[in-house]
């Protein structure tokens, strides 16, 4: 039993701390965008690191490998291929790219992306309208790929 | 003549004795260094040092590497202990740092390093190992490294810190919070999903490292300690704990610390190390200089508690030996083992298996590799084995 | 509007979240600092170091005190462990270092650090406290400092090292040997005799210090560790283990570290440090803010082996109550004790009491002076006291 | 039980090795000295730390006392008042003094200043011859102040 000593925390407060999105998308804030608005964003601030088209070179390849996740040799693990949540792309880009300057672009940067991130990986289309309702509902492609892990695995 | 000391042993020998001063070491011979507030190795050892290796782009992200094979005992020094970092070392003020608790608690609640500091503490000595530690033994080739190469992600240190139940029960847990999200403060927010269960038995939320204030490196000014769960968790730069309903499912245990299997699927909140054990000495850079008596020593862990047995093999696990296990033996702490062997000079292939209090056996190799396939990357704890050539030089091998 | 969290926790915020980027911190902005082969503390730690003093035209003389009230746990971080030196931190070649046994011994030996390093190693968490720790509280004032200023000179390490027995055994020791001289290979070449039971029993000769090679300032590359003695004796940099009958009667075991009694003999050949405890927090330069609920936490030790009991009073001795002691409580370690304490904003006395399992109390300074007199300045082992004053100013006292 | 690596000491290494001088004056080498000798020795290595004839200051006062060491008053202890054995006095200042540059001086001259810091101390005559056969037979006034520890002292 401890002194007592924590401060409440204002609601107001709590929105500024708080930069996490959920899978069901709590979190995720006002605005939106599509991957044709997306790409500007893509090719100003991610393509040095991440290559044409998210092509990868000199750094994480952000597209393709989608459904040859299987086999014994080694697999393309991308945002299309792997990540179960569309949220979670949003929730990453937004605290940590770019890399050179995390947390700098603004909502609608981050949505607009995000959804050029899934475009490339063929999950939506050019102009699908990527905000707080739409993110959530996303369908992954490799969204039931995971198994909670239990001893002797 | 009269000579100091070899009368005594019994020799008397016939040179003159230091007949104009003293034949002694150099540093005898004028006063040492002056005392300094905080010290430093010697400048002969600065050959004992992390190695790291970062992508292109990112300097401060990826991983420092602790170099077992130098150190002995238990402890790692603070200077010595590994580092995953995915932004680079945030410089915290710690008098600016804060620590909110929030989502589905009755009181949302900030405190602040000071304030923390008020509070009851607790010291656990702790293993700290990353879940990629090994990561090259999932490979079909054995990579020609050596101990720290291959397996310096894990340290272990006294970590002092307040209990988190102390604080979560400050803030009033919802039933329905099932979950924590634990989210740093360096640039990458790192953030992991860690059960109510953990969260609310012997998490601390850290704020001394081997006596002093948590490293820069180690998450300054806390961190999240999770005794004998994966590194990636016990997330550094502590900066806010939400609770909430289900696992935030963020980028690093979805995208990175979950484990690929051949069907194409992979293992999800894989949090506990299993049970594990290195040969740290002799290993590859610590060649064998002639035939002769040796001490086997290494270090074991398990995320599920103590160790209780390490048996060493120096024929490829053919045939064992129980070592020596060093006092004291704590719980999701390293453990040292010891054992003497006499090197024939012939071929030889070193290994070490572990046993915990929960009865996990440190599997071969290939038995985890059966498992699990050989793109799992994460919580590789197989059996590692070092080959002994005839000239005495030791290499990483599969045997 | 939908605001992060605060929906969750039940209560929606006006204002707009981070339209133009998000409100953090500024380390979660940019990349922090690449990896470091060797760590160093955080630049907002700067003042914890330790303080010391030496004589005029002897910088490397006197000793550098451990900031006690700064640390937690029982381990001393390497750069903070107490230092003891006479003539300044040699800068010892490991490669040209030399260790002889000599003396009453079958086979006089040479042993380099490379071959001591293949020989089987042992580790023994201990502290080391220098033989004039406290001194100052034999004195009749109580002086105005803090806790690491007036006990300062007591850490505690994991070492690691070969058993002094082994190597005297491979020399083959002579009945007749009753005690041993080490010297150090330091400019003052300091030398203490040592009983021949403690050689054959749990002396080390340490080369590693928290898993690391020893520090400089702590006798890098070798130091005698004879667990439970005075610091004094147990010699850094050593270079020399010679077998005699009779105490060497050098000047550290004569006109230093005996202790001088009113009737004007001395004690000599005091060895053990006995049982002792001091309060870190709160302590001087720790001050109480305002009255509620603290934890009072503390050291406590004895060289006769474990400690079994702390009681901690606030009201200078009349009453008393048992703290937690920290696990696992180890033979001649520190052990960390702590105890809740609310405070009601009146003055109070600190004070603690530690047992050791051989059934040895602390005694009261008044006590101890009673026996040794004032003047005895080695082996101080009283109780202290920490006076709080209404304004919550914590300063030394005499209770 | 170890591998059996230590080498052979020659007696030759082993008489290079060893500086010490127990109180059976064992370690001593040959040559000798007096006071008179030694005062030159102390005047141009040593007052500049000890002062005027062993007064003290800036460092350690290294005569009186003797005879004061009882009391409640702070004691002067000193090579005189307070050190049991002569030959400890050889051992030390041989091996640590002059602090600025111990084991420089010539054996001779650890002969001389001995005798001279002993004679400012009244225990020996300033021509009394100190070596190997005479130091370790030195009454020193405080030979029999020192009492072993028992548990309880
Ligand atoms: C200066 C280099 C750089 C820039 C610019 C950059 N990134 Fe990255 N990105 C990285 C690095 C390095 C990583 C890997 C970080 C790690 O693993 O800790 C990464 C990782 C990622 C990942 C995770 C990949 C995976 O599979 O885990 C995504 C998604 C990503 N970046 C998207 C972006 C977007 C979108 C932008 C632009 C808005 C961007 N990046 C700009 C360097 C950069
Ligand atoms: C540069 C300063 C300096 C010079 C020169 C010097 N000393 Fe010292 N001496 C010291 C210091 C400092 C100490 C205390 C060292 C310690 O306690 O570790 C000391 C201690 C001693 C002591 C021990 C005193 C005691 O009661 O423990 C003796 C004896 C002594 N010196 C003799 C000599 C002689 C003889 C010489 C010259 C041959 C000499 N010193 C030259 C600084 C000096
Ligand atoms: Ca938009
Ligand atoms: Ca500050
Ligand atoms: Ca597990
Ligand atoms: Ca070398
Ligand atoms: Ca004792
Ligand atoms: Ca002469
Ligand atoms: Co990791
Ligand atoms: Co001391």
């Amino acid at each position: 039993e401890g002194p007592g000593l924590g401060r409440s925390a204002a609601p107001s407060e709590i929105a500024r701390f708080d930069i996490s999105v959920g899978p069901d998308g709590v979190g995720l804030p006002p605005g939106s965008g599509t991957a044709r608005e997306g790409r500007m964003v893509y090719e100003a601030r991610c393509v040095a690191c991440h290559g044409e088209k998210g092509e990868g070179k000199p750094n994480d390849r952000l597209v393709g490998g989608v459904g040859a996740l299987a086999g014994q040799k080694p697999a393309t693990k991308t945002v299309g291929s792997y990540w179960p949540y569309a949220t979670t792309v949003f929730d990453y880009v937004r605290r940590a790219m770019p890399f050179d300057a995390p947390k700098s672009l603004r909502d609608e940067d981050v949505y607009a992306v995000t959804a050029y991130l899934l475009h490339l990986n063929g999950v939506i289309g050019e102009d699908a309208t990527v905000d707080a309702a739409t993110l959530p509902k996303i369908e992954m492609p490799n969204r039931n790929g995971f198994a909670p892990f239990a001893p002797g695995d | 003549a009269f000579i100091a000391g070899a009368a005594i042993a019994g020799a008397v020998a016939a040179e003159p004795a230091r007949a104009e001063g003293l034949a002694v070491e150099p540093w005898m011979t004028a006063p040492g260094s002056p005392f300094t507030g905080y010290g430093q190795p010697s400048r002969f050892e600065a050959g004992v040092a992390r190695v790291f290796a970062n992508p292109p782009n990112a300097p401060g992200s990826g991983a420092a590497r602790t170099p077992l094979h130098r150190l002995q005992g238990m402890v790692t020094p603070n200077g010595l202990h590994f580092e995953r970092s995915h932004s680079g070392v945030p410089d915290i003020d710690p008098d600016k740092h804060r620590l909110l608790i929030h989502g589905l608690v009755a009181r949302p609640l900030v405190f602040s390093l000071e304030t923390l500091s008020r509070y009851p503490m607790e010291s656990q000595i702790a293993f700290i190992e990353c879940g990629g530690n090994s990561a090259q033994l999932y490979q079909t080739e054995a990579l020609d490294a050596d101990a720290q190469r291959l397996h310096g992600l894990v340290s272990c240190a006294e970590w002092t810190g307040v209990r988190l139940s102390t604080l979560l029960d400050e803030a009033g847990v919802d039933p329905t919070a099932l979950w924590v999200l634990a989210e740093g403060g360096d640039a990458a927010g790192m953030s992991r999903s860690v059960p109510i269960a953990k969260a609310m038995g012997d998490a601390l939320v850290a704020l001394y490292q081997n006596g002093e204030r948590i490293r820069p490196s180690n998450g300054y000014p806390m961190r999240l300690l999770l005794p004998g769960y994966e590194g990636n968790m016990q997330v550094k730069w502590l900066r806010r704990l939400k609770l909430v309903e289900t696992p935030a499912m963020t980028r690093d245990e979805t995208a990175k610390y979950t484990l690929l299997r051949p069907d194409g699927s992979a293992l999800q909140f894989v949090f506990a190390m299993e049970v594990k054990s290195v040969i740290t000495q002799p290993s590859p850079e610590l060649s064998l200089k002639e035939p002769g008596l040796y001490e086997i020593s290494g270090l074991a862990w398990s995320g599920a508690g103590r160790i209780v047995k390490v048996e060493v093999s120096a024929d490829g696990g053919r045939s064992w030996a129980e070592a020596h296990l060093q006092q004291p033996i704590l719980s999701k702490a390293l453990t040292r083992f010891r054992l003497g062997w006499r090197w024939d000079g012939g071929p030889a292939v070193l290994q070490s298996r572990a046993t915990d209090e929960e009865g996990n056996v440190q599997p071969t190799r290939e038995a985890l590799l059966a498992r699990r396939g050989a793109r799992a990357l994460y919580h590789f704890n197989g059996i590692a084995s070092w080959g002994v050539a005839a000239s005495g030089r030791v290499t990483h091998v599969y045997a």
